[in-house]
């Protein structure tokens, strides 16, 4: 058993061994190929966690009627809370608002009476959410007529760019899984191919076709695993790059930390799995062993 | 051993294609143990007779039998079992390219189940059988035309098979190389084996004119 | 000459016909390729187009000091006009800012005098640029000490996500096309390598290297021109596919016509050459043809 | 004609690889018009002899010249009219896989510069000079060992080549056929052409014996 497999794995490091060229194409091919579709999803992964940092940074300014009472308050309060796409909801009394305007503006605040409401700022989980929320604040009694403020244009801007952002990666994503798959399948299938009259032979002297076909998968595994292991390296020095480029701009787009063993796991693991995958389909092909 | 039917061939025609006819309702028996030469001119179908065997080639009508058994219409996965029965020496050699002499016959043993060791201790004793062992580490391409034939047959003789086919195992060979291979195929028989020989080689029917010679003609026996 | 051209021409198609496979394999991977390319670059010309048209919703606001002439005001209107990343600079009186502060906080300027001054509103056609106009304007005599406001944190988050955005799109767009190379390379390569036997063949029989070389310089040609025409259509549907996706989306994220011309003629052009540099990279090596 | 040195081989020796020794100091000439039989059992470096005046193996020490001309040292350059000049007829028939019967022929004739009505007009009649007509649509694979020899041998005699270099042109060939491939080249050497033909065929031998045979033996030539 242990002789047996001693053989179907010899036999694929040799054929990986004398067939340099092939090697070469597989191997590069799935390493492209995991490159591009292991950078898309660490890139994703990055711009989703940073894209949801950012709505938070996003509130609804409710102005609330004079008449009320505090039970009323808390109340709502709650009712707001509970709200989807809302993350925290506070109090902020006319005195503090009047307080906060007379230091930013003390033009316009210098010599009258404080003739503000006072308000709850809502800030949300979800920017989104943004109509819903204020629409649903907007019913509730306690709440001023038009006392709903939100700015509206800009939120929806970074929504939707956030939205195309998350579209468009996806999109790419599945591309780059697509072709990786016809690139993978080709270099496997070409291989075979070009290894038809030897194919031949080897049943010729009796093999069978499993012991045609392990070393072929072998190989597969094999050559897709390199690529992982090489994509893995291209990645974390993308990543440094990144870091590097990043640097110039001030402020709050930080690039996070790679998890190595998480990027050299995966991606060595994805890349046996397509090497097998494609090896297999491409193995399957009836005019191929024949 | 004579007299038992080993190889049958009952009516059979192999058609290439729409208009190729490379055999024409041929029948036949070779009882166990016989050693038989297939001579005729080009194209007259010799290989096809024994790629029949060896289930190269299907018959487009008729049966071929081995031990009773229909080769023909075997399932494809009992072909390789049949093959590991048989020693094939191919008309174009079929050595692997990409592997060394001695990888190629440590090929076919592996193939067939061999152990590594059993491997290991085997190949140097079947190179020298044909005068290889100098040259177990070239590849094909870098053998002369007569090695790379020496080798098919070094190959085909690793299992002991109990049926030989061998097409023109001696196209390549200078006389003394020639007479030593059939002499080689000869022992074997001696020993049980039945062997099929597909040639053109005067001499070689001269000097083992003891045999059955079956003629070949445009896809049909002219003379068994 | 045209009998020459004729066979050198129809033993490329000969191989393009009996070669199934391998015009397959090398087909489909420039195609990919030059999909992936393509996509990007109209993506991105999109994108650019859209980015284009956000800076204008952002404005600098100039508060002026009082004591002006006339003639002053019109000059700092030039100057600020003149300033890199400025669209349009206009002056709004006090009169009108207090106007629509009345209208719109009606309980704030309820029974006061206008206390507001005369400003100019400066939109910017760069928002990357809004810090130096900022600093440029405030050292003008006639602005009020601290009267350049501008909303700087969400012009600068924009910003930044749209030069991220750039930069992406760039890294992106250069591994697509460092990919593409590879692998359309690997494609030829491999071409030569399962037919070095015929070369040798070839070669033999007295053809010229010329002879042998060029029907595959034409096969390489017409493989990235068929890819280049796939993948025309792959970018034709997807844009469609976009438009569906996007109508799903109200406001300004809009997907711009693509000027089908320029799709089918920039990327069969570039497809050909493409496949005939790569298979003049691969023609070349020197263990190819022997 | 007799007389004039188009051959000369001056203490040529070719090594493949470090151990491989094919050819120890090896001289003689050929001259314009002979006919000469190399002879020698496998592997004596007969192939070897015919592959340095085509150019596939350059020697290690030593010169080959061709009509005076340096054919080891000639650039690369210059090797393809070199080969026009010839006809060559490869121990493995070197024919391309993916071409049909009518197209090897016509490759090798395109390849040289002909045009395309005079390849047109010429195929039939070259195939029917080695009885190959009616398989003029065949690939390669679909024809038997026989006849890939015959296609083999007619392209090599396309360009009514000054020097025929044929290597086993009999090897898969029944007697009738043998014969009439050396009487044909026999008669391409009456009307001018040098012939150089590598065989093991004692029967071609003993028919053709007016003919100079070269031995070889352990890459050294024996008998001359
Ligand atoms: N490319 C090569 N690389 C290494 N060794 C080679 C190569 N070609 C030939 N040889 C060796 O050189 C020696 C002479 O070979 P050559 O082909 O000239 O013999 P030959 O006389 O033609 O034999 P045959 O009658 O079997 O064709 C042989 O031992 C052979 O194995
Ligand atoms: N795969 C194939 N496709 C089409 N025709 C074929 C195929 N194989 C053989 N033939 C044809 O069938 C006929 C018989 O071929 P076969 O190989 O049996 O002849 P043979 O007697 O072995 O000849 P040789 O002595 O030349 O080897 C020939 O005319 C050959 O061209
Ligand atoms: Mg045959
Ligand atoms: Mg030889």
């Amino acid at each position: 058993m242990l002789d047996r497999l001693e053989f179907l794995v010899s036999e694929a490091f040799t054929a990986l061994r004398r067939n340099t060229w092939m090697s070469f194409a597989a191997i590069t091919t799935s390493c492209m190929a995991l490159f591009l579709l292991g950078g898309m999803a660490f890139a994703y992964r990055g711009i989703a966690g940073y894209a949801e940092t950012l709505p938070s940074k996003l509130e609804v300014r409710v102005f609330l009627v004079d008449k009320r009472t505090d039970f009323e308050t808390k109340q709502a309060m709650e009712q707001i809370g509970k709200l989807k796409g809302v993350r925290r909801v506070a109090l902020v009394t006319k005195a503090e608002a009047w307080a906060k305007l007379q230091r930013e503006m003390p033009d316009i605040t210098k010599g009258i009476s404080n003739p503000l409401p006072d308000a709850f700022n809502v800030s949300l989980s979800d920017v989104d959410e943004a109509n819903k929320v204020a629409t649903s604040i907007r019913k509730m009694p306690i709440v001023e007529k038009d006392g709903v403020k939100y700015e509206g244009e800009t939120q929806a801007l970074l929504s939707q760019t956030l939205t195309l952002l998350r579209w468009v990666g996806s999109a790419l994503g599945g591309l780059m899984l697509l072709t990786s798959a016809v690139l993978i399948y080709n270099a496997i299938r070409m291989t075979i191919v070009a290894r038809r009259r030897e194919i031949r032979i080897m049943s010729l002297v009796g093999a069978t076709r499993s012991t045609i076909v392990i070393p072929l998968l072998i190989e597969g595994i094999i050559q897709g695993a390199i690529g992982g292991l090489i994509a893995s390296f291209l990645i974390m020095a993308g990543h440094q790059l990144l870091i590097r480029l990043m640097a110039n701009f001030a402020g709050f787009i930080r690039v996070g930390a790679l998890p190595l063993i998480l990027v050299f796991g995966s991606l060595v693991a994805l890349g046996a799995l397509y090497g097998l995958i494609c090896s297999m389909f491409a193995v399957r092909d009836p005019r191929g062993i024949a | 051993m004579a007299g038992v039917a080993n190889i049958e061939f009952k009516g059979v025609c192999v058609e290439y294609g729409k208009y190729v006819r490379a055999l024409t309702d041929v029948s036949f028996t070779v009882e166990k143990g016989e050693f038989v030469f297939f001579v005729g001119r080009t194209g007259s179908g010799k290989s096809t007779i024994l790629k029949l065997l060896s289930r190269e080639v299907q018959p487009t009508r008729g049966t071929v039998l081995l031990d009773g058994l229909d080769v023909s219409n075997m399932p494809e996965s009992d072909v390789p079992s049949l093959r590991r029965r048989m020693g094939i020496v191919p008309q174009d050699f079929g050595l692997l390219p990409r592997k060394k002499a001695w990888e190629n016959i440590g090929y076919a043993m592996r193939a067939v189940g061999k152990r590594r060791i059993e491997v290991r201790k085997a190949i140097e004793p079947i190179l020298e059988n044909v005068n290889l062992a100098h040259r177990a580490d070239a590849f094909p391409t870098e053998m002369s035309g007569g090695e790379q034939q020496r080798l098919a047959i070094a190959r085909a003789l690793i299992n002991s098979p109990q049926l030989i086919l061998a097409d023109e195992p001696t196209g390549n060979l200078d006389a003394d190389h020639s007479i030593e291979i059939i002499t080689l195929l000869q022992e074997l028989n001696q020993q049980g084996a039945t062997v099929l020989v597909a040639t053109h080689d005067l001499m070689v029917l001269e000097k083992f004119s003891q045999h059955r010679v079956i003629t070949m003609e445009k896809g049909q026996i002219s003379h068994a």
